[in-house]
């Protein structure tokens, strides 16, 4: 309960800072909303009294206050550019970001556990060997290169995938998953490599310990100590590295999005930056430390539930 | 009275499509309209986009991407034609008096918003009034236009079918302002569901993503063939282009010259004009630019074919001052522009004192990838005289700000679009216009624009619009580059696709061939 | 005593030298200028006269290629500059002295953390604009909690080690102490994180350019060119393969030089 | 047939020379050069050696425990007439666990940490004998509970669902030896499965391991540093040096006429009766007698105390996240002075408080309540810690270290400092070519002799030892404590011992404090607290610490 108290008081702070600072950030970027809505042909009157109307002359410390009390209600006002609720339109770009994101990590989970365990019953060998230099690779190569990459062998060479053909969820759920894929394979990769050299990392380390003596003691196969006795000891680190990578795997997205063209939080947050909209922005830069924050929290409960010694 | 001058002002009219289409088909490409085969009705079709549309309320949106997206569903009491003369939409006629100060319109009957409910006066009152920010509560958010603003005295319905606007000074260039949407006047959902006249009706709108419209049954004119078109967007024309690889859009704007030539095969490529003064734009009220010798100096280092060239395969239109010879009547084709000439240019710049080289910076929007690349060429071309230019890019609303209101920049490359009223294209190089963003100041400019925009005999004013674009290539106001070339794909199945000499996208004329 | 080649440190060291050697030399010598267009050569293959083909303006891309690993070199040199040394000051000031000044960075630095590096990144653009030396601030800001962090730690540690009590006791002033005695001791996961910390540069500056955040046109970046490549990839895809094969090679080669310093 | 045999082993392992470079060296250094070893049925055998003699290698090798790298040669290595070296790996795994087990030293990190104790207890259960308990749970619990508690733990059922923390070491020792005996397995190697455990502790686990070669005539090899152990449990004794046997017997012939001087020292160290100590101990009697006439504790009225520490209370604050404070108290209204020239030993178990005043004297922490006094003149005290390694920067070179607090007192020329740290070296009898040296490159006696030399070399008057010899091998003790007690001498200076050993203590000081649980329990002369002690936990203290040694002699 203290733990939970303590998280929150965490969270809080922390999407207080974060918001502040977007905001304080955009008091200094030239131009605002009032300036982007209007366009050219508006004279500065015009531009003065949407100003006004959206109130963005007053100081930047009221503007905040008057923002987070609403946002403390669940309201986060509306979009200047759109003039839909920001709720609204935060949530329409979501599954797109949150199904991709989701993608990766089921691929990273599913990919590397295996690939990090390959090759552990001799450390140095070829096949480890092999593993390094792959995982190497996977992690030197820039997401939106991989995109790109994909894109020329999938879509241009191979013509399996229509690239860029997004479909929205609504419209077509299969074709919105299966366009998804290649994205989260571009988002997945370097994460993966990452991931698979955390995890061989730690299987080595891990079968260098006592306890794998004592069960090797006892006439257990590698195999078997590699899934009975090493796994769960592996886990709870990977568990944490996993929540830390979230957060990469969410801007990961964010910048696949831009490779794969998809409409999804990213673009809508690169375009709310260019139409000073901040209402949008805020929303965004708030899920997107939330999203971070817990899942640094959930990986802290799996932790303890995975370790004995700190529950 | 009246009578006689909307003939002259048909006539007028005439005259200036006939222009317009020479203007297309001077190049030798595909002329503006291209129908053939037999048209079939009913079918979608996806047309790819590259800007989101920045409001679904006609009066509040700006961005010529959305009003070219918006012309489908909205019309106002007239509209213009393929071939730029403004015809008549809600209203069934208009009269201009004589002395330019008053105009009426009677509406056509049973004509019926998407809603279902007839067109009043009371709509087009409040229509026209909230475009000219006359309401008694007007939504800071809707953008007044100062054309409509200044002029306007008042707009009054003197019977259920007939609306007369009473103006403060003499005008005959109004006619293209009032094509600003006909909206209900009742109806506060205009942002989220708008409601139109138009040819086709709204369905959906998902920001980033797509707007859809379908076929409006009702129209009172000839109804369009589509049943449906979904307006895709896209973040660029090179997330675009690959759906097009794959046929997955059947009209694309946009292209750029590699993109036309790769998809020649599966596609028509239309070719039209962007309606758009691209050039690059000099801070005449600032060093070094307040010296009309370096200005002349830019203007012969600039090798405009050579851009043309390297952007656009040799397609687009040059220009020699701030006008494009889309407004034909009014279009100096005299003026024969500064020629590529690095050494005179070269020698200017060291009359006016940088014979030891110069150092600028040009500011250019990044959003506008094709105004990136022109700056690119330019620098390159500038090396050659001695100059030696940096590109800073901008976002859209730093540009808006820093350099259109703030004026703080020394050079920047964009396009200008404009209305079909010649005025709007110059206007803003009045000394004292707001708009005046290259602080060009000229006296004489100030009263023939003046007299431009009074004059009432139709000759005196072309006169005058050609006096001004001279002055404006005299005083090298600004490196004009070139109106230029639109490429857009076409499916091989459709037809009828038509270019405007506006920026808009006529979907009520595209069929699919049977 | 056998020798046994160590492959991995070989190669990444070879990859390295090669990428450096291009930036090296085009900082001095391209074969063509590197934004020299022509209108007659755009978006040629490779040729003996131009190595990786030229682009859409007709500009040699190996040229660019080579100026645009200077300048990858160059910012991310400087970003891991600026990280590193601000990181490892406040990170040590911070853990030695600890106090209410640590307890505020510290904050600070678990608000940075929660907030994905690229994204905090395009704000910092958003604000400043982008260019090669606001692109450089931007980033180093970004890359400075992940030093700090390690430093931090890493100080926490050692001020705890009897030895750290022993200079006390010899009567040392803090700064000699944090200076003399425990910098030395933090320099090789110092190293190990320089070199991820280049590594994860060279790819956010890649990003970046890539998003058309990073080095402004009409000058060479790889993650620029990358993004311009990415519309010619059906009828160009040399274009592609040349800047994505030359950041790869540099982060592959530095990646296989730290996991050997692991 | 002996039911193991083992001759002429050698164990080599594979050495890289990391060169931080292109390429590595690559060799084979042994470390086991021949051993000869058999044992038969029932019986049990002592492998006797200090760290580095090769006693753990060669028992993990008769497993094939050992790393990849291992390379192990035997001209033969038998067990029950099974050739060890040319087994598969599936040979070996129904070998492990069921006809040899092994108990390891550190039963905290040799039991996973995170499966519950039932888990890792009916593990042998499931591997050699699948059939009968695989699908059933009840037996299989049934017989976990069995071996718990003929290991000794008296309610094995609470203890099923627990996990290895939540254990004592004592318990989880147990629990080791009832996994390792399971399946009632012919040989058990036990390797140094008393060290981590305290004295009691010890002989139980010694009664359990006697008990099970008792009653199932199970061979035991038992491996250890201690040779008064192995003498109480053992038939033969081996005694391992640097992998080689240099001398074996029945524990009667090794402990009555010991042939070797090795054997000696070992001997000696576990008697508590270091040889080489000896004129410490000597000196510190002595000195002890003398200030027998003066019966309250200070040895020399009329001096004045060098440091004096007067009702000293010291407490440690944490903060909790909601703001409360969390005091604890780790020393409470404690006085004592140190006078010139002796020697006062400060003696506690862990937690009694011993190292926070050694942390207060030198003014690393602050007196929460009472005051320190320096004599007029007294620089701060100079501290030897218990790791050398920690206690000095691993990153810099010998001499740097020697050099700093020159530099930091300030006033030496270069020549001067360089020639101080010659002297330094050479008095703590090292080599000038050390001062080249990193800290890792050297022993863990020579590292301990540097860190005396960086603590001497600016002269103190006082010096703190903080369980300076605790981290060394037996023979090295002595060593260490013969250059303290000389350095002593020649520099007139006084130690404050801080230590938990009392064997140590009784050897070298010359007053005795003993701290419990943060206040002084007793102090007097060394003759005194030793021969008298007044207060229960000193008596129990010595009690631990010389019953030990007295059974072992009793049980010769």
């Amino acid at each position: 309960m203290k733990f939970i108290l303590k998280r929150i008081g965490t969270l809080i702070i922390t999407l207080v800072i974060i918001s502040f600072l977007s905001f304080l950030a955009f008091s200094f970027i030239p131009g605002d909303a009032a300036v982007a809505n209007l366009g050219m042909d508006a004279d500065e009157a015009a531009v003065e009294a949407l100003r006004e109307e959206l109130g963005l002359n007053r100081p930047v410390v009221v503007q905040y206050g008057d923002w987070l009390l609403s946002a403390l209600q669940g309201d986060f006002g509306e979009s200047t550019q759109y003039h839909l609720p920001v709720s609204e339109l935060v949530a329409k770009r979501l599954p797109a970001t949150v199904t991709l994101a989701l993608y990766s990590m089921v691929l990273i989970c599913v990919i590397s556990f295996p690939l990090g365990m390959l090759g552990t019953n001799k450390p140095g060998g070829a096949v480890d060997t092999a593993m390094t230099v792959l995982s190497q690779i996977g992690m030197a190569v820039p997401q939106f290169f991989l995109g790109i990459l994909l894109t020329f062998f999938f879509g241009i060479v191979l013509n399996w995938f229509t690239v860029g053909g997004y479909v929205s969820p609504q419209e077509d759920m299969a074709g919105f998953l299966s366009f998804l894929i290649l994205p989260a394979v571009a988002v997945a990769v370097p994460k993966c490599a990452t991931m698979t050299r955390y995890i061989r990392n730690a299987v080595v380390a891990q079968k260098k310990m006592d306890y794998v003596r004592t069960a090797r003691g006892k006439g257990n196969s590698e195999k078997r100590i590699l899934l009975n006795h090493v796994l769960i000891n592996v886990m709870m680190p990977v568990v944490t590295m996993l929540a830390m990578m979230a957060a990469d795997v969410l801007a990961g997205s964010i910048v696949v999005e831009q490779v794969f063209n998809i409409p999804g939080l990213g673009r809508l947050l690169i375009t709310s930056i260019s139409n000073r909209d901040y209402p949008v922005v805020q929303a965004i830069v708030v899920y997107i430390a939330s999203t971070v924050v817990i899942m640094n929290t959930i990986a802290d409960i799996l932790y303890q539930k995975l370790d004995p010694r700190v529950r | 009275m009246k009578r006689k001058l909307f003939l002259a002002l048909l006539m007028f009219s005439v005259m200036t499509a006939l222009c317009a289409c020479n203007g297309g088909t001077d190049k030798g490409d595909t002329p503006g309209d291209i129908s053939s085969g037999t048209p079939a009705a009913g079918g979608e079709i996806v047309v790819g986009i590259t800007q989101d549309l920045d409001s679904l309320d006609p009066h509040i949106a700006v961005a010529a991407g959305t009003d070219e997206v918006l012309f489908n569903i909205f019309e106002g009491l007239v509209k213009p034609d393929k071939d730029g003369n403004f015809v008549e939409a809600v209203a069934e006629k208009y009269v201009i008096s004589e002395d330019a100060m008053t105009y009426t319109f009677t509406l056509r009957e049973n004509v019926k918003f998407h809603n279902g409910d007839t067109v009043t006066v009371d709509d087009v009152v409040y229509s026209l009034k909230r475009c000219a920010g006359l309401l008694d509560v007007q939504d800071p958010n809707v953008l007044v236009d100062s054309a409509l603003s200044r002029s306007i005295k008042e707009v009054v319905a003197t019977d259920d079918r007939t609306v007369v606007l009473y103006l403060n000074a003499a005008n005959t260039e109004l006619l293209p302002y009032l094509s600003c949407a006909i909206i209900p006047c009742d109806y506060d959902n205009q942002a989220k569901s708008p409601v139109g006249t138009g040819p086709f009706k709204f369905v959906s709108y998902s920001p980033l993503e797509s707007f859809v419209v379908e076929k409006n049954a009702d129209y009172y004119g000839t109804p369009a063939y589509l049943d449906k078109v979904t307006f895709k967007i896209y973040a660029s024309s090179d997330a675009a282009f690959l759906e097009l690889m794959a046929g997955k859009i059947h009209i694309f704007p946009y292209l750029t010259d590699e993109q036309a030539t790769q998809l020649s095969q599966k596609y028509t490529i239309e070719v039209g004009t962007m309606n758009l003064v691209q050039a690059l734009f000099l801070n005449n009220g600032a060093a070094p630019f307040n010296n009309v010798k370096v200005r002349q100096a830019f203007c012969h280092a600039v090798n405009r074919q050579e851009i043309l060239d390297m952007l656009s395969g040799g397609r687009g239109t040059l220009i020699n001052s701030g006008m494009t010879p889309g407004l034909a009547s009014y279009y100096n084709n005299s003026i024969a522009g500064y020629e590529y000439n690095a050494e005179k240019a070269k020698q200017l710049l060291a009359e006016a004192g940088y014979a030891n080289g110069l150092e600028i910076t040009i500011t250019v929007p990044s959003n506008y990838q094709y105004h990136m690349d022109t700056a690119q060429v330019i620098v390159e071309q500038l090396k050659k005289v001695g100059v030696t230019a940096k590109i800073e890019p901008v976002e859209w609303a730093t540009w808006l700000s820093d350099v259109y209101k703030g004026r703080e920049y020394q050079a920047t490359v964009v396009g200008l679009d404009f209305n079909l009223a010649p005025s709007d294209v110059v206007k803003r190089y009045q000394s004292t216009a707001s708009n005046n963003f290259m602080n060009y100041v000229n006296e004489s400019y100030d009263t023939t624009f003046a007299k431009a925009l009074a004059a009432i005999n139709e000759q005196e004013k072309q006169d005058a619009y050609k006096e001004l674009q001279k002055l404006l290539y005299e005083d090298a106001a600004s490196v004009y580059i070139q109106d230029p070339a639109l490429l857009t794909a076409v499916s091989k199945e459709l037809g009828g696709y038509t270019f405007y000499p506006v920026y808009v996208q006529d979907m009520s004329l595209v069929y699919y061939v049977k | 005593m056998k020798k046994k080649l160590n492959h991995n440190l070989i190669i990444g060291y070879f990859l390295i030298a090669l990428v450096m050697l291009m930036a090296v030399v085009g900082l001095f010598y391209t074969p063509y200028p590197v934004n020299e267009m022509n209108v007659l050569l755009k978006n040629q293959p490779p040729s003996f006269a131009h190595l990786f083909g030229t682009d859409q303006f007709g500009r040699d891309i190996f040229s660019r290629v080579m100026e645009g690993a200077s300048t990858s070199f160059f910012i991310a040199l400087c970003v891991v500059l600026v990280g590193a040394g601000i990181g490892t000051l406040t990170g040590a000031i911070t853990a030695y002295f600890g106090g209410w000044l640590d307890a505020v960075l510290m904050r600070v630095n678990d608000v940075l953390a929660a907030f994905p590096s690229v994204l905090l990144a395009i704000c910092f653009v958003a604000v400043i604009g982008p260019g090669t030396y606001n692109l450089i601030v931007a980033l180093g800001i970004v890359f400075i909690p992940s030093f700090t962090r390690v430093v931090r730690s890493e100080v926490l540690v050692q001020k705890e080690l009897d030895y750290v009590r022993n200079a006390k006791l010899m009567g040392a002033k803090n700064l000699r102490i944090l200076v003399f005695h425990i910098l030395p001791n933090i320099k090789p996961v110092l190293k190990t994180s320089l070199l991820v910390g280049f590594q994860n540069a060279v790819l956010s500056e890649a990003g970046m350019s890539y998003l058309g955040l990073g080095v402004t046109q009409p000058d060479p970046s790889l993650g620029r060119m990358l993004s311009e490549a990415q519309g010619f990839l059906w009828n160009a895809p040399w274009y592609a393969l040349a800047p994505g094969l030359t950041i790869l090679a540099l982060t592959l080669g530095l990646g296989l030089v730290t996991s050997d310093k692991e | 047939m002996p039911l193991l045999d083992i001759k002429n082993l050698k164990i080599a392992f594979q050495v890289k020379k990391d060169t931080d470079g292109l390429f590595q060296m690559l060799g084979e250094q042994e470390v086991v050069h021949g051993i000869d070893l058999s044992l038969e049925k029932g019986q049990i055998i002592g492998l006797v050696g200090e760290s580095g003699s090769g006693k753990s290698v060669s028992s993990l090798s008769i497993l094939k425990l050992l790393p990849e790298d291992a390379k192990i040669t035997a001209d033969t290595m038998c067990f029950d007439g099974i050739d060890l070296l040319s087994q598969t790996e599936e040979e070996w795994q129904t070998l492990r666990g069921d006809r040899i087990s092994m108990v390891f030293q550190e039963p905290m990190t040799s039991l996973n940490p995170v499966l519950t104790i039932e888990k890792q207890v009916e593990e042998g259960l499931l591997l050699h004998e699948e059939e009968t308990y695989k699908d059933n749970k009840e037996l299989r619990r049934e017989r976990v509970l069995e071996v718990l508690a003929e290991a000794g733990l008296s309610h094995p059922e609470e203890l099923l669902l627990k996990y290895p923390h939540q254990l004592s070491g004592g318990m989880r020792q147990r629990v080791m030896i009832a996994i390792a005996m399971m399946n009632r397995p012919e040989l058990l190697i036990a390797d140094e499965p008393t060290t981590a455990l305290d004295a009691a502790t010890q002989e139980i686990i010694l009664e359990l391991l006697k008990y099970y070669c008792e009653t199932y005539k199970t061979a035991i090899l038992f491996i250890s540093h201690d040779l008064s152990l192995v003498a109480r449990l053992c038939d033969r004794v081996l005694v391992l040096k640097n992998g080689k046997v240099v001398e074996r017997g029945t524990k009667e012939e090794i402990f009555y006429r010991p042939q070797q001087e090795y054997t000696r020292q070992l001997m000696a160290a576990a008697k508590g009766k270091q040889l080489a100590g000896e004129s410490i101990i000597n000196a510190g009697q002595v000195g002890a007698e003398e200030s027998n006439d003066t019966p309250d504790t200070k040895p020399n009225n009329t001096a004045i105390p060098l440091l004096q520490l007067k009702n000293a209370t010291i407490e440690y604050r944490e903060k909790t996240f909601f703001g409360k404070e969390k005091v604890t108290t780790a020393v409470k209204n404690v006085s004592f002075e140190l006078y010139k020239g002796e020697v006062l030993g400060l003696v506690g178990e862990s937690g009694s408080g011993k190292s926070t005043i050694s942390k207060a004297l030198t003014g690393l922490l602050p007196l929460t309540k009472g005051e320190l006094i320096r004599a007029e003149g007294t620089e701060a005290p100079r501290m030897v810690f218990q790791d050398p390694y920690g206690s000095l920067n691993p990153a810099k070179k010998i001499g740097w270290i020697l050099e700093e607090p020159l530099k930091i007192q300030g006033g030496y020329t270069k020549e001067e400092r360089k020639r101080l740290v010659r002297a330094a070296l050479k008095e703590v009898e090292l080599e000038e070519a050390h001062a080249k040296r990193y800290v890792r490159e050297l022993s863990g006696g020579q590292r301990q002799r540097v860190a005396i030399a960086a603590a001497l070399i600016q002269k103190p008057e006082i010096v703190i030892l903080d369980e300076p010899v605790s981290a060394l091998d037996v023979t090295v003790q002595g060593q260490i404590l013969e250059l303290l007690y000389r350095l002593k001498e020649e520099h007139g200076m006084s130690y404050l011992f801080v230590s938990h050993d009392m064997n140590v203590i009784r050897r070298v000081c010359d007053r005795v404090i003993v701290l419990y649980q943060g206040e002084i329990a007793e102090t007097g002369t060394t003759a005194d607290v030793f021969e008298r002690p007044e207060h229960p936990y000193t008596k129990e203290l010595l009690r631990n610490n010389m019953d030990v040694h007295e059974q072992k002699e009793k049980s010769i």
